[in-house]
């Protein structure tokens, strides 16, 4: 039974770090293609969330499967996993605040289709 | 009372966190967790749980919580990074990006925080500013396919706040 | 363990005692709102500190012909920090336990109408500490500490009247300098572990002569190479700290920024901590180990050189000052510079000279210091133009003044000109180098003509300005001012005493690399085989 | 091996680089703040330099014994694959020491700033007089 | 400017040239390394090693029992330096109790947006728990007295990011003579630790584990079922409260507005 | 194959393709108009790091090295928010 | 040290060394400190590799986190431009 669950977390844990490796890259391409800082958040999204905290929860599961950590893994697990929650919580508040931020000190925003802050802001 | 049971949960979700943090269960550790468990949750307990502290001994909220978590990470982000990613490798980047309000209809501070997060995490959808007097938010988003607040609700944060009422409300 | 150790205990105390000290004052300063309090603990640690300094160098003196050793944590050599307290360390620990003991005495009254008194008093506790740790540890790395300690709190100490501009200037000047040269001290602490595999002084003098302490092993780099970039390193480090020239150019303005008991002791003491640094490495450890390439010998006719530039520069550049304790300022640089030449002759005679030099100069400086800070205190200005004429209203002021400066420059009777004569003796006997004395002789004139402006300026010139609500200094001010003066005079007629008992014993002490590396290898023997 | 060794030259190397960089930032630099930025950085480098002296080629392993009931072969074993503890312990004082010159520097600069008006190095002394 | 351009560019470059050919002669060792220095394996082969007593520090984190052991004074006049530059603060930016009710009331709208505020209040107290976690395992796994007290110092640089300075003098009720106090108690208890074992009887300051050539009492290897290490733990814990109080009163200093010292300094 | 080859394999399979993130990330840093584009671009650098100290514990088997990863989490977070703070208003403290 | 831990190393002081120019030569100094926080990530790294998990810890602490934010104060209470020299 454990035998199965273990190869079962091993190769889940595989994948998601692949997923993230690949998140990671496309991220950067994202970052890098995309025309505003607005816009790039979003890309850095998916470095953050795809390329950080997805892989670290794989790699939580690959530490319970991983028989030749020994007694410690329980250290890579609750490491790995404490990390992947810290930067759940911490990234989009993170973000948040640059992108709060920015549009305050009147980092552009174009190209842009609406800008409904902007005008609120105007208006009061 | 509520003082005296919000200092419980602060203590035990910190005696928690720290067994996580030491990653083991020896008697030491255990000890030495009680002991700081205790510390800390006595100056930070009113800050942590500010009202309701009944709410987080409720066990339906924290199966809300773990399903939310689950349909989150497994359904709601695979999509929204699909999204993305396709927009980030198409060779001319079709991206409507503009800032809509977002209006929501929760009322804690921790739901307001859970929705906004929820969003900020999802790629595609940012979070810039938050009315707290005119009840929304001002969610940057890479591709508008609206601009009325009400089908923006409906199409970025009606499914996170259905869930996380039910969690932290 | 043997009635040694705990002398060797005593001096380890005395850093440690100040700064737990520091470590309390703020709380102290919480609970207590009166300066008085304040005052009060500093002095008695002080006190303390000084009659601790007085056993080990009575002890050093009379008992003692070896060096003795302390181990932190009873941990031996080569595996912990030991502190190795030879005759000229317990010399200089004495000196500056006596002179902080004075200066703060002399800042009860000076800084009475400051704020702040208690972060004063703190960071002087940190001053000493520094200081102390510098001039007793025989660890490189424990070096580099302690004079991270000595120096933050002197920038701190500079930068205190945060409201005059030139302070905080200077500071900061002072402090990237100073920070600057720190690190490149730590480069020479890795070269030196790099090559020699050991952070202690006494395992690092045994290494150059094929022998070693217990568990380091034979040198692991080629320690030809190591030991010359590690000495060049910490030379230039640490010739910066000591303010030789070219090094020099940080002094005069951070030494008269502080308030005038700090320059006292920045001036007097701290400065030659480096140097007393320096010729723990060049005399004592890595003296004439590496004949084949000359890297030590070469470093003694730099510092020569440096010592002939500075003194030359400080003498010329003393004339033209307006500002009476940039004058004074000046006139350390120039004194430095006599102290590098005795210290680069490498031998008995010079290192004599040197010693007898930093004696003399500590407590001269430090007079005129304080000296000038009685008058800064009476009349609120630095400028000799304002400062006209006030000498005459406060006559022991000016006598311990006038004292000061003929000693300084080298008057007869009075302590530098003994130790000047001993230098001027000693490049007498130098060979080649003899010509040199020229320089000494031409800069104590102009040393001379520079304090005695100030003496005009303040006492002979008719007052530019009414002068006549002037009074005499505090009594807790003058009587620092008369024992320094009082110390100048002794100094001076007791000269051939206090050198054949004192002076000589500590640069031989100094200059003995057999004893300092025995002390060592003794201590790791008895302790690594459990006795 | 002699890949290794090029890796490791190169290391020293691009140190050295970086030393050098930031020295040249240190005595040019037309900023207080930008003096400080290359003073963090130098100090940094230097770390850097004697935990590069520490590593060793082969299987390594940070200096912490994993057990609390360790047997003669652990130790053994965490001997021959702990990297050199001395160096980490001396950064470790370093970074602390640093830090500490760091804060206090940038006391100093709010400081002058505020009495000067200005943190240009040549303005101050052009001010100074 | 270009001439000293160049002759700051050659002098540097002399530098780099004098410390690079020294390490590649090999005046750092040989090149590669494949063993480490002799002084190195003796900390590392004793520093837990529960078959010869005589030369251990009961730690099983080298580093750590370096730091606190073998070479424990450093330690203690680094701390020395950190509180020194932390004094030499205080004293530059030396100033009367801000008036924490008026300027707080006359400002609306402190710090970021709630969002920020939420998650930091829920992060500031898993911040200091697993600070804790990190200082109290200080002597069994990597981290210590410093590096505990500076991430205990995140929890209260957020807040004062997130709410704003007040925030910790008015709802924490902690103001900068609270962090001094903290921080005094945390070194004098680092001092009388150093100086315990002198009190019961050795000559050696900063002794942990007795010697057999120094018999006196030594600190206790554990407490029950606390492995303390020695002394090591009680020091971590010091130092941890220490810095974390340091650089909380650092940042509470730096981040008063510049208004009000204008205003004390009259400028 | 065990499990442990399968998983340093792994290892060192992904690691060129985190480097070539790494590169793209410090081209942004280095192009990046505004301060914020270079500070987002340094979020995500670290954060990956971060997850990439982890990996690389997993394949050093040195469970110690893990604890860095959680403090660099936290001190990018400080990063972030502090320039916001910075970027939003000129007094940071309040 | 394996091969592959080197070239990591190699790789990341490349980066390093190239932020650190930046960090010399940006005329914005807020630039200039964003910079040297990423010179600082890539050296915690360099000691990650170099097996120093205490040294990580405190590097980390000190260089991304209060390097920054005590740069950020100045900046914000100073000045932001470093000015050109005539």
């Amino acid at each position: 039974m454990w035998e199965v669950v273990n190869q079962l977390f091993l190769y889940i844990g595989m994948a998601l770090i692949v997923v993230g490796a690949l998140c990671d890259l496309i991220g950067a391409l994202g970052l890098l293609r995309f025309p505003n800082f607005f816009v790039r958040i979003h890309a850095a999204t998916v470095g953050v969330i795809g390329g950080a905290v997805y892989p670290l929860f794989g790699l939580t599961l690959i530490a319970f499967a991983c028989d030749f950590l020994g007694y410690w893994r329980w250290l890579f697990a609750s490491g790995s996993f404490i990390t992947a929650i810290i930067i759940m919580f911490t990234a989009p508040a993170g973000s948040h605040a640059l992108a709060r931020g920015s549009h305050r000190g009147r980092v552009p925003v174009e190209p842009k289709v609406c800008d409904f802050l902007e005008e609120d802001k105007g208006r009061s | 009372m509520s003082r005296i049971l919000s200092f419980l949960a602060t203590f035990l979700l910190l005696f928690v966190v720290f067994i996580i943090a030491s990653a083991s269960i020896s008697p030491m550790d255990i000890v030495l967790g009680l002991i700081t468990s205790v510390i800390v949750a006595a100056f930070s307990s009113t800050l942590l749980i500010k009202e309701a502290p009944t709410k987080v001994f409720n066990v339906i909220r924290w199966a809300w919580a773990i399903a939310y978590f689950f349909y989150y990470f497994l359904i709601i982000e695979p999509k929204c990074h699909w999204d993305v990613v396709k927009r980030i490798l198409h060779p001319k980047m079709p991206i409507k990006p503009g800032i809509v309000r977002v209006p929501y209809d929760v009322k804690s501070d921790y739901t307001i925080t859970a929705v906004a997060c929820s969003i900020t995490n999802t790629p595609g959808t940012v979070v810039v500013d938050v009315d707290e007097e005119g009840k929304k938010y001002y969610v940057h988003w890479i591709d508008v396919k609206a601009t009325d607040p009400k089908v923006c609700h409906e199409m970025i944060s009606k499914t996170f706040e259905k869930y996380l009422r039910r969690v932290f409300d | 363990m043997t009635w040694t150790n705990y002398i060797a205990g005593l001096a380890a105390l005395q850093p440690f005692l100040a700064i737990f000290a520091a470590f309390a004052l703020p709380l102290i300063s919480l609970l207590a709102k009166r300066r008085q309090i304040w005052e009060c603990f500093t002095l008695t640690i002080l006190l303390i500190n000084f009659a601790l300094s007085l056993i080990v160098f009575y002890y050093m003196y009379n008992f003692s012909c070896k060096p003795l050793l302390y181990a932190f944590g009873s941990w031996p050599p080569p595996i912990g920090i030991v502190y190795t307290i030879d005759r000229g360390a317990s010399l200089i620990g004495l000196l500056i336990n006596g002179l902080v003991l004075t200066a703060m005495i002399f800042s009860i009254r000076y800084m009475e109408h400051e704020g702040g008194t208690q972060w004063y008093y703190t960071l002087m506790l940190g001053f000493e500490a520094g200081m102390l740790g510098c001039v007793y540890t025989g660890d490189i790395f424990n070096l580099f500490v302690m004079l991270e300690v000595m120096s933050i709190s002197a920038y701190g100490l500079v930068a205190f009247r945060r409201e005059t501009h030139e302070a905080v200037e200077a500071a900061i000047k002072y402090a990237i300098v100073g920070s600057v040269a720190t690190t490149i001290y730590f480069i020479a602490v890795i070269f030196a572990y790099g090559s020699f595999g050991t952070l202690n002084m006494a395992d690092l003098a045994l290494k150059l002569k094929d022998s070693t302490l217990p568990i380091t092993g034979p040198p692991i780099g080629d320690i030809l190479i190591g030991s010359t970039v590690f000495l060049t390193l910490a030379f230039w480090a640490l010739s910066l700290k000591a303010a030789i020239a070219p090094n020099h150019f940080w002094l005069p303005d951070a030494h008269p920024a502080a308030p005038s008991p700090i320059s006292a002791l920045l001036s007097g003491i701290m400065v030659k901590v480096a140097i007393f640094a320096l010729m723990r490495y060049m005399l004592t450890i890595f003296k004439g180990t590496i004949p084949t390439f000359p890297v030590v010998e070469l470093l003694n006719y730099t510092l020569i050189t440096m010592g002939v530039l500075s003194t030359i520069l400080g003498s010329t550049l003393m004339l033209v000052q307006r500002d009476i304790k940039r004058l004074i300022a000046y006139g350390t640089i120039l004194n430095i510079g006599y102290i590098a030449m005795g210290v680069g002759l490498a031998n008995l005679s010079g290192l004599v000279a040197s010693l007898f030099h930093i004696v003399n100069h500590a407590i001269g400086k430090a007079l005129l210091f304080m000296a000038a800070g009685a008058y800064i205190h009476v009349t609120g200005s630095r400028d000799l133009d304002e400062l006209t004429g006030v000498g005459r209203r406060m006559p022991f002021t000016t006598a311990a003044y006038l004292v000061g400066a003929l000693a300084l420059a080298g008057a007869p009777p009075l302590s530098c000109f003994m130790s000047k004569l001993l230098l001027f003796k000693a490049y007498l006997e130098s060979g080649w180098l003899a010509p040199l004395v020229v320089v000494i002789v031409l800069t104590s004139v102009f040393a001379l003509m520079g304090y005695l402006k100030v003496f005009y300026h303040v006492y002979a010139k008719q007052p530019t300005r009414d002068i006549s609500s002037v009074k005499e200094a505090p009594t807790l001010m003058v009587v620092p001012l008369l024992v320094l003066a009082s110390l100048c005079i002794v100094l001076g007629i007791a000269a051939p005493i206090i050198v054949d008992n004192v002076i000589v014993p500590g640069a031989l002490s100094l200059l003995n690399t057999q004893d300092y590396v025995l002390a060592a290898q003794e201590a790791a023997k008895l302790i690594m085989e459990g006795g | 091996m002699n890949f290794e060794i090029f890796l490791q030259l190169y290391g020293y190397l691009a140190l050295m680089v970086i030393m050098v960089i930031s020295l040249y930032g240190i005595v040019r630099g037309a900023s207080l703040i930008k003096k400080l930025i290359a003073l963090t950085i130098f100090g940094d480098t230097a770390n850097a330099l004697i935990i590069f002296l520490g590593f060793k080629f082969g299987e390594i392993y940070p200096p912490v014994l994993p057990t609390l009931k360790p047997t003669l072969e652990d130790i053994a074993w965490f001997v021959s694959t702990a990297v050199d503890p001395v160096p980490q312990c001396l950064v470790i004082t370093a970074v602390v020491i640093n830090m500490a010159i760091t804060m206090f520097l940038a006391f100093l600069v709010i400081q002058i700033y505020r009495l000067y008006g200005t943190t240009m190095v040549k303005k101050i002394a052009k001010l100074k007089g | 400017m270009k001439t000293k351009d160049v002759v700051i560019g050659i002098t540097t470059a002399i530098l780099l040239l004098v410390i690079a050919i020294a390490i590649i002669l090999g005046g750092t060792g040989w090149t590669p390394l494949t063993e480490i220095r002799l002084l190195a394996k003796f900390y590392l082969e004793n520093c837990f090693n529960l078959f010869d007593k005589n030369y251990w520090a009961a730690s099983p984190e080298a580093v750590s029992a370096m730091l606190w052991d073998y070479r424990g004074i450093d330690t203690y006049y680094e701390t020395a330096v950190f509180f020194l530059a932390v004094i030499s603060g205080v004293a530059l930016f030396r100033i009367a109790e801000v008036k924490v009710g008026a300027i707080s009331s006359m400002r609306r709208e402190l710090g970021l947006s709630i969002i920020v505020k939420t998650v930091t209040r829920i992060a500031f107290p898993l911040i200091i728990t697993v600070s804790a976690s990190v200082a109290l395992h200080g002597h069994l796994t990597p981290g210590g007295g410093f590096q505990s007290g500076s991430m205990m110092a995140v929890a209260f640089l957020t807040a004062i990011a997130a709410f704003s300075r007040y925030f910790i003098e008015e709802n924490l009720k902690l103001t900068k003579d609270n962090f001094l106090t903290l921080r005094s108690v945390g070194l004098i208890t680092i001092a009388i630790l150093a100086l315990a074992p002198i009190l019961a009887g050795s000559i050696a300051l900063m002794q942990n584990q007795a010697k057999p050539w120094s018999s006196t009492p030594s600190f206790p290897e554990a407490l029950g079922i606390l492995w303390t290490a020695g002394s090591i733990f009680y020091y971590n814990l010091a130092e941890f409260l220490t810095v974390g109080a340091g650089f909380t009163l650092l940042f509470l200093l730096i981040s008063i507005p510049e208004e009000e010292f204008r205003r004390i300094l009259r400028l | 194959m065990s499990v442990e080859e399968l998983v340093r394999t792994l290892i060192i399979a992904i690691t060129p393709i985190f480097c070539v993130a790494v590169a793209l990330y410090t081209v942004r840093i280095i192009k990046g108009p505004t301060p914020s584009d270079m500070a987002l671009a340094i979020d995500c650098l670290t954060y990956d790091v971060c997850f990439f100290m982890a990996l690389l514990a997993v394949y050093f088997k040195a469970p110690f090295l893990i604890v860095c990863s959680i403090c660099l989490a936290l001190w990018t977070y400080i990063f972030s928010v502090y320039l916001a703070k910075y970027l939003e208003r000129r007094e940071l403290g309040e | 040290m394996s091969l592959f831990a080197a070239s990591l190393i190699t790789f990341t002081l490349t980066i390093g060394a190239l932020f650190t120019y930046l960090a010399i030569k940006s005329r914005d100094l807020l630039k200039a400190t964003i910079f040297s926080a990423a010179q600082s990530a890539t050296y915690a790294l360099i000691f990650f590799l170099l097996m120093a998990p205490d040294i990580v810890l405190a590097y980390i602490a000190v260089a991304i986190g209060i390097y920054t934010v005590i740069l950020l104060y100045i900046i914000s209470k100073t000045e932001r431009y470093e000015e050109v020299e005539s």
